[in-house]
């Protein structure tokens, strides 16, 4: 009996690992202020985790295939500027396809080249990090981009509308999530990438065509990077060139917390928005605790490993590694 | 040799993992100087068992003795220090280091300064090549080997250290017989050093040759020791399984039907030249060769993964090219891999997901894969092929060897290719279920199948084809029927002998 | 085997190869487009680009040995300025103030000291905890800056010591110190992972983890101390350009990580580890800083730096794939 | 040694960072290229100390005629400095200074003096707070600048000195660093408006992030109350000014800047002495003044 109950609860802890991880970081900062779980504030979090949990979305697809994207930062940027440009310029009807196509454009780049070419994906995104940056500083001539009638727009619906009570940003994440999830856990498509992750040798021995896989991780992650730029964009109507410039590294640390392995193959998107949700809070939390920054920076050092340490070590049954 | 002191000895181990009791009190014990077989099917848990021994897994009861004195085994490194050795099932090597490296891993020969002592370690290790005949060196680079050498590099460690007992876990599942030959002169070596042996196969006729007790584990619990001088092949697979074996052919009289595959003159660099063979619907055609003959090559290239130099591909008479393995499944041709685990299964994955993994997009209703579909599936062929897993959800990677074997001949079973090709289908699967898959082979050809089998097995490609091709060195030697075939004509041609006669 | 060698050659060739294209590029541009009459490829200039690669190509040559023992180190950046801070602070402890210029390799072996304690800590967690050293390096890049900026808070560190700027600022047989210090740590990596028994073992830790355990190796304590040598180089790398400028701002070495690990893997560095090579390392740092020379030397702007820098690194993979691929014969994966 | 045309090199600080910066790289290249008797060679550090001593030596080898410098940091690019002094060449540092002890080896400085910025802008807030008849009771927080950035550093202190001076009653509640950045601002505003009920003032280092401050006010209904100052006027926050949701700032123009730096060079080479601070003014700008000063076009 009691080895039965033992055995239960750590089975259970195991499935469980990160989501206790995030209820316990939860209540501690609600005892250590009040207002952090008031719904303004859940609201307020999840309403701005909202632009780095759509990127996370598209970056899970990708690190599953087996590869990383740190170019989703800096793509985020461009896809900002080139929508707020172009509102004023066609309008917001034309613009939006306009910077999705751009956007993806750059996706297929990056797909083209690691998936058919077979370039390492590090260096490649972490190139196109810097590529498009550059290549948004041409664009806006390093210029702050702002839509002249911030009044007049209904551009503004996608970053600061609400319908049913609930900000458009967390539908259009969650909305995407969903989407997504199923994509991933429930279609050839999804059961592919996982297969592709897991063992590209023995995918492509399966009949499965890698480089296309590949390829389309990233166009659906260069698709997640333009909603966000909407997002964004829509959020403050105006932007800096700067505006995603290191996001890249929080959105890796989003999917990995929620426990997809960088060696591909394994996490999934309900993971993915449990390890952004824990981001924003704690950011959000430590904030409102008011330590100072710096201190902040060495509390989300600990939090993060402990997180992900509970989590494995949860699954493994043991607190500490087997490694000799 | 009972008064002796056992070398080692097991006592009611239990070991279990979730969903799993993969050994429940299994004792055994070794004396020295001595071969000891153990056997059982795929999944009885042989390999369970010996990593327990090796300090990989700790058993959750039992006892290890090693010359009577109880040791636990806490990790590979303190069994080593006792004078276990352990040549794994799986070859554990690491590809981009030497041969020599790779030989005395873990175990480097120091210098002052922890500098490498370089030359010890490289005339240690041609000393020890030397003694297995092998045609690579110390300095090879071990992922350039083919995976019969690299499995001779694995062997090679049990001639490294001071062994009080040596672990083989399927050491000739890749192995063709000349290198057999040298694994047995190796084996009696240590046996005369008075070295104890733990020796795990599921081929009978070397069990015979060499082992001088056979344990038997079923389910994973002990099932009795046999001496071999005293015991028959009935005998123990009646032990192993429960049941007496049919080992007669599946002799169906069908009809051949049209060519299904045709390859004329078919070249690839130098891996093999002008290769040229039919198959019919109905029929097997086995390809036996050497290590390196180019065959696994050759249907790599007709998989589409290879791109061809010259010759042509012709499918039910119609030239194609092949451009891709999605293509070659397109086409109505299947490929079981040589290389179950680097190109056969993806180990993270479920069973039953990567059972069907070549046909996901086909099964699927709508935008949605088809759980029951699959699930269907795999039930008929962990049924058909009697696949030991506790259910479709279990990780691939945690099935005994054997077991993942099966999962992969099952993928490409299930997809009713037109040309089924299967590179070493055989590869460490145990007796009973060997010949359930060999009149599996035999049903699909009866079915109007055409099937090609590769196999260093000499009685396996004897026993399933009706025709086989004979290569040496990238050329095909001669094509046999089964009714002209002997084993010593065979033999003649894969060693090249015919090529000589025919140029003189 | 001498075909082997040539072929092995190549295929560790491509990144020399294309140190030569920037070479030839920069000069002929040089001429056109920069606004100096001295040549690019003037031996002040080579002299001055070795030296200017020695912050990110010592700290490169802890990573190569950290991503061939199958792991990555994120926290390089900040452990190179926590380094600083304690080297130029301690400078000017009054408990050392009888010491006079002694202080100085006082003060470095502290810095040193905490490149490898921080490092230790690193290595212990990935070690005991199991957690991914990616996740492990990731947090404490965050909070090793942390701690910097605990210390003396947003304000830089700084202690302008002459005789510490003389001799950082020196040159002995025609190279500075910095080379020097470049050089000598190249070397010393290099026997460390061709000639000893660590370093073997680290290729086949990185190569094929369960075999190395299978075979013995202590892979924790391996992981420890490799993340104890690149805590130790991102500290010297601190200490020899510190002692130079003499001020530490808290955000410094930011991205630091990202380019040295461009470095490696342009070197031909496994980021899955097992395979890597100093020497081509070096080669990934030199053609990185070639790159960023080169392109100030013919005056490109901003924007255009950014956006050449990632399209050439991309251009250099593309390159050493194509020298690599062994041609047809190869299965199509 | 007069060459001509003269050879100008300037290493900047982080010209991506913000549109300031690359306004000022802009502004810099237009102004050279109107002079025929002037070339420039124009280099970013991206922030990167290290980077940037590498692009003095780089200079200095180049054997330009004169160096600008916008410090990525005062103190440790003073060695550097110094080879270039020892090589005869002049050295203008510019928009954020370098440390005394790098004075000797330095020709002039040309910048805005971020210290009287920061008190300019407690100073507005203050004035404003007095208007509004809350002097005594009124909440301040501030969100700084780029950590380890000596234009935030200086500002933050300019504004943290001053203010307890002018209005020793009000209360600076917070300061936490919105990186030069409108959506991190954003997100540090969000939280302090979680946090206190009562805020009457915010400060930012500059106006990209006090817009950022601004929008989170906006979207919680509370922006109404609060006095918004910011420093460095962005065209989003002159128009937010306009729009009379923002209260004021402080002037500065990268162009001036970036024209007063070249034109200090120019000076140098042509032997001309010029004194050691030269600092251009940077005024402030409120809703009641700004009608006085023209859009910035950055
Ligand atoms: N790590 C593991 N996790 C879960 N189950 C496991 C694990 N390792 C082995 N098993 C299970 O234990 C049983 C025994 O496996 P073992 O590998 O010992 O079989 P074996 O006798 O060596 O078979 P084979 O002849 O196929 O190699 C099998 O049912 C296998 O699925
Ligand atoms: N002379 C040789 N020496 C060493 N390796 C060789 C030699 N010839 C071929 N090889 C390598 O051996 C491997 C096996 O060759 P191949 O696949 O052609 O043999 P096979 O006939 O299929 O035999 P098997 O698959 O049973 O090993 C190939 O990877 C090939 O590169
Ligand atoms: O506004 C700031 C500007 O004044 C400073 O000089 O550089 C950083 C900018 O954001
Ligand atoms: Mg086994
Ligand atoms: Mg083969």
């Amino acid at each position: 009996m009691e080895s039965m109950s033992k055995a239960g609860i750590g089975r259970f802890l195991a499935r469980q690992g990160i989501l206790i991880a995030f209820a316990v970081f939860i209540i501690g900062f609600t005892l250590a202020n009040g207002r952090f779980l008031s719904p303004e504030n859940v609201m307020g979090v999840v309403r701005s985790s909202a632009i780095l949990g759509v990127m996370a979305l598209g970056v899970t697809f990708v690190v599953i295939s087996g590869n990383l994207d740190l170019s989703v930062g800096s793509m985020m940027s461009f896809s900002t500027i080139v929508v707020l440009d172009l509102h004023d310029k066609i309008g917001p009807v034309l613009a939006i396809p306009a910077m999705f196509v751009m956007t993806l454009c750059l996706g297929a780049f990056i797909g083209f080249l690691v998936g058919y070419l077979k370039l390492n994906s590090l260096i490649v995104t972490l190139g196109m990090l810097s590529a498009i940056h550059g290549l948004t500083l041409t664009y806006s001539g390093g210029q702050n981009m702002d839509i002249a009638d911030k009044e007049g727009t209904w551009f503004s619906v996608f970053g600061q509308g609400s319908a049913l009570g609930i900000p458009v940003p967390i539908l259009i994440f969650l909305l995407l999530a969903a989407l997504l999830g199923i994509v991933l856990a429930k279609t050839p498509f999804g059961r592919k990438v996982y297969a592709v992750g897991g063992n590209g040798t023995a995918a492509t021995f399966s009949g499965i065509k890698r480089a296309r896989i590949v390829f389309l991780c990233y166009v659906m992650s260069s698709f997640c990077v333009a909603v966000a730029g909407l997002i964004q964009a829509s959020r403050s109507l105006g932007s800096q060139n700067t505006v995603g410039q290191g996001l890249e590294l929080d959105v890796l640390a989003a999917v990995i917390l929620g426990g997809a392995s960088l060696l591909g193959g394994s996490g999934t998107i309900f993971k993915t928005v449990i390890g952004v949700l824990i981001l924003g809070f704690i950011q959000n939390g430590l904030l409102l605790v008011g330590l100072q920054f710096y201190v902040q920076f060495v509390v989300t050092w600990a939090i993060i490993i402990l997180a992900v340490w509970l989590d494995i070590a949860a699954k493994r049954g043991k607190l500490l590694s087997t490694i000799a | 040799m009972s008064d002796q002191t056992p070398a080692l000895r097991l006592e009611g181990i239990v070991k279990t993992f979730p969903g799993v009791r993969a050994l429940d009190g299994v004792s055994l014990s070794v004396m020295p100087g001595e071969v000891h077989a153990l056997m059982g099917e795929n999944g009885a848990g042989k390999s369970t068992l010996m990593k327990v021994l090796g300090g990989i897994y700790q058993p959750q009861e039992g006892r290890i003795i090693v010359e009577e004195v109880p040791t636990v085994m806490t990790s590979p490194l303190q069994a080593k220090s006792k004078g276990i050795v352990f040549i794994h099932q799986e070859l554990s090597l690491a590809e981009e280091l030497t041969v020599a490296e790779n030989i005395y891993l873990g175990e480097l020969p120091r210098r002052s300064f922890g500098r490498v002592d370089w030359e010890k370690l490289y005339t240690q290790t041609d000393a020890i090549l030397a003694k297995l005949k092998v045609g690579f060196n110390a300095k090879t680079i071990v992922g350039d080997l083919s995976i019969a050498n690299q499995q001779m590099v694995e062997i090679a460690r049990a001639l490294t250290v001071d062994a009080k007992a040596v672990i083989f876990d399927e050491p000739t599942a890749s192995l063709t017989d000349a290198e057999k030959v040298v694994l047995f002169d190796v084996i009696s070596d240590l046996q005369r050093q008075g070295v104890g042996i733990i020796y795990i196969s599921h081929r009978m006729e070397e069990i015979f040759k060499i082992t001088d007790r056979i344990s038997v584990l079923r389910d994973g619990s002990y099932r009795g020791t046999l001496e071999t001088r005293n015991t028959t092949e009935e005998e123990v697979t009646q032990l192993m399984i429960g049941r007496a074996l049919d080992l007669s052919r599946n002799e169906s009289n069908h009809e051949l039907g049209d060519v299904a595959l045709e390859v004329r003159g078919l070249s690839c660099g130098h891996m093999f030249k002008d290769v040229s063979f039919d198959v019919r619907r109905g029929e097997v055609l086995g390809f036996y060769g050497l290590v390196g003959a180019g065959r696994t090559e050759i249907v790599e290239t007709l998989f589409g993964l290879r791109e061809p130099s010259g010759g042509k591909i012709l499918l039910d008479g119609e030239e194609v090219r092949i451009s891709s393995p999605a293509d070659a499944i397109s086409k109505g041709i299947s490929l079981v891999p040589e290389d179950r685990k680097g190109q056969g299964l993806v180990l993270g994955m479920n069973c039953r997901d990567n059972m069907t993994l070549p046909q996901v997009g086909e099964l699927s209703s709508g935008p949605f894969v088809a759980p029951g579909a699959e699930t269907a599936i795999f039930d008929k062929y962990k049924e058909k092929l009697d696949i030991r897993t506790p259910g479709w959800k279990q990780t691939v990677g945690n099935l005994s060897g054997g077991n993942q074997q099966k999962i992969v001949i099952a993928k490409w079973l299930s997809m009713h290719p037109k040309v089924l090709i299967v590179d070493e289908p055989t590869r460490g699967i145990d007796v009973g279920s060997k010949s359930e898959i060999h009149n599996l082979i035999r049903d699909l050809a009866a079915q109007g199948y055409a099937v090609i089998v590769v196999s260093s097995e000499m009685p396996e490609v004897l026993h399933v084809s009706d025709r086989i091709v004979a290569m040496f060195s990238g050329r095909v030697m001669r094509t046999f029927t089964s009714e002209e075939v002997t084993e010593e004509s065979l033999i003649q041609a894969i060693s090249g002998i015919t090529a000589t006669e025919k140029v003189a | 085997m001498e075909a082997g060698n040539l072929s092995k050659f190549l295929k560790n060739g491509a990144i020399w190869g294309f140190i030569v294209i920037e070479l030839i590029f920069f000069s002929v541009a040089g001429e056109f487009m920069s606004l100096s009459d001295k040549a690019f490829m003037d031996v002040d200039n080579m002299l001055l680009l070795l030296k200017q690669s020695a912050p990110i190509g010592i700290i490169a040559m802890g990573m190569t040995i950290i991503m061939v023992n199958g792991n990555i180190d994120l926290s390089v950046g900040a452990i190179f300025a926590l380094s600083a801070v304690i080297l130029l602070d301690s400078l000017t402890w009054t408990v050392f103030a009888g010491l006079g210029d002694w202080v100085i390799p006082v003060s470095w072996a502290l810095a040193l000291l905490t490149g490898v304690g921080l490092g230790a800590i690193n290595g212990f967690i990935v070690w005991k905890t199991g957690v991914d050293a990616f996740i492990v390096t990731l947090g404490s890049m965050l909070g090793f800056r942390g701690l910097v900026f605990m210390y003396n808070g947003e304000t830089p560190t700084s202690s302008l010591n002459w005789t510490l700027v003389d001799f950082a600022e020196a040159q002995f047989l025609g190279l500075h110190t910095a080379t020097w210090f470049l050089a000598i740590v190249t070397l010393v990596m290099w026997y460390l992972m061709t000639r000893t028994v660590h370093g073997r073992n680290a290729y086949a830790i990185g190569d094929n983890r369960d075999a190395a355990v299978n075979a013995g190796i202590k892979v924790g304590p391996h992981m420890l101390i490799n993340f104890m040598i690149i805590g130790f180089l991102a500290a010297l790398s601190a200490v020899v350009f510190y002692s130079e400028s003499g001020s530490v701002n808290p955000n410094d070495g930011q991205l630091y990580e990202l380019w040295v690990i461009t470095a490696v893997v342009l070197g031909g560095t496994k980021l899955t580890g097992g395979a890597g090579s100093i020497v081509s390392t070096l080669g990934g740092v030199l053609a990185i800083q070639l790159l960023r020379k080169g392109l100030g030397h013919i005056g490109a702007d901003t924007s255009t730096v950014n956006l050449v820098i990632g399209l050439i690194l991309i251009a250099v993979l593309f390159l050493d794939r194509q020298l690599n691929t062994k041609g047809k014969e190869e299965l199509k994966l | 040694e007069s060459h001509s045309p003269m050879r100008i090199g300037i290493t900047q600080n982080n010209v991506g960072v913000d549109s300031y910066q690359t306004t000022y790289e802009n502004a810099f290249i237009a102004a050279a290229e109107a002079n025929d008797n002037v070339e420039v060679v124009v280099l970013d550090a991206g922030g990167d100390v290290a980077r940037q001593i590498a692009q003095m030596e780089d200079l200095i080898q180049q054997d330009v005629d004169a160096i600008i410098i916008w410090p990525t940091n005062g103190e440790a690019v003073i060695p550097a400095v110094r080879k270039a002094h020892s090589a005869e060449i002049p050295v203008i540092v510019t928009n954020s200074n370098i440390a005394e002890a790098g004075f000797d080896f330095v020709s002039t400085f040309s910048g805005p003096d971020n210290i009287t910025q920061g008190s300019r802008s407690a100073e507005i807030m203050c004035d404003r707070f007095k208007a509004l008849g809350i002097e005594d009771e009124a909440r301040v927080v501030q969100i700084s600048g780029q950590p380890g950035y000596t234009t935030a550093i200086e500002r933050q202190k300019g504004f943290d000195d001053r203010l307890p001076e002018v209005c020793p009653n009000v209360t600076l509640v917070e300061t936490q660093p919105g990186d030069w950045n409108r959506e991190k601002s954003q997100q540090v505003m969000e939280a302090f408006l979680v946090k206190y009920d009562d805020i009457d003032g915010v400060y930012a280092g500059d106006d990209n992030m006090g817009v950022g401050a601004l929008n989170a006010a906006l979207a919680a209904d509370r922006a109404e109350g609060i006095t918004f100052v910011g420093a460095t006027n962005f065209a989003v926050g002159y128009e937010a000014m306009e729009r009379g949701e923002y209260w004021g700032s402080i002037y500065q123009s990268p162009v001036d800047d970036a024209e007063a730096a070249l034109q200090s060079a120019i000076d140098l080479i042509s032997g001309e002495e010029l004194p050691f601070l030269n600092y251009f003014d940077t005024p402030k700008i409120t809703q009641d003044n700004m009608t006085e000063f023209t859009k910035p076009v950055f």
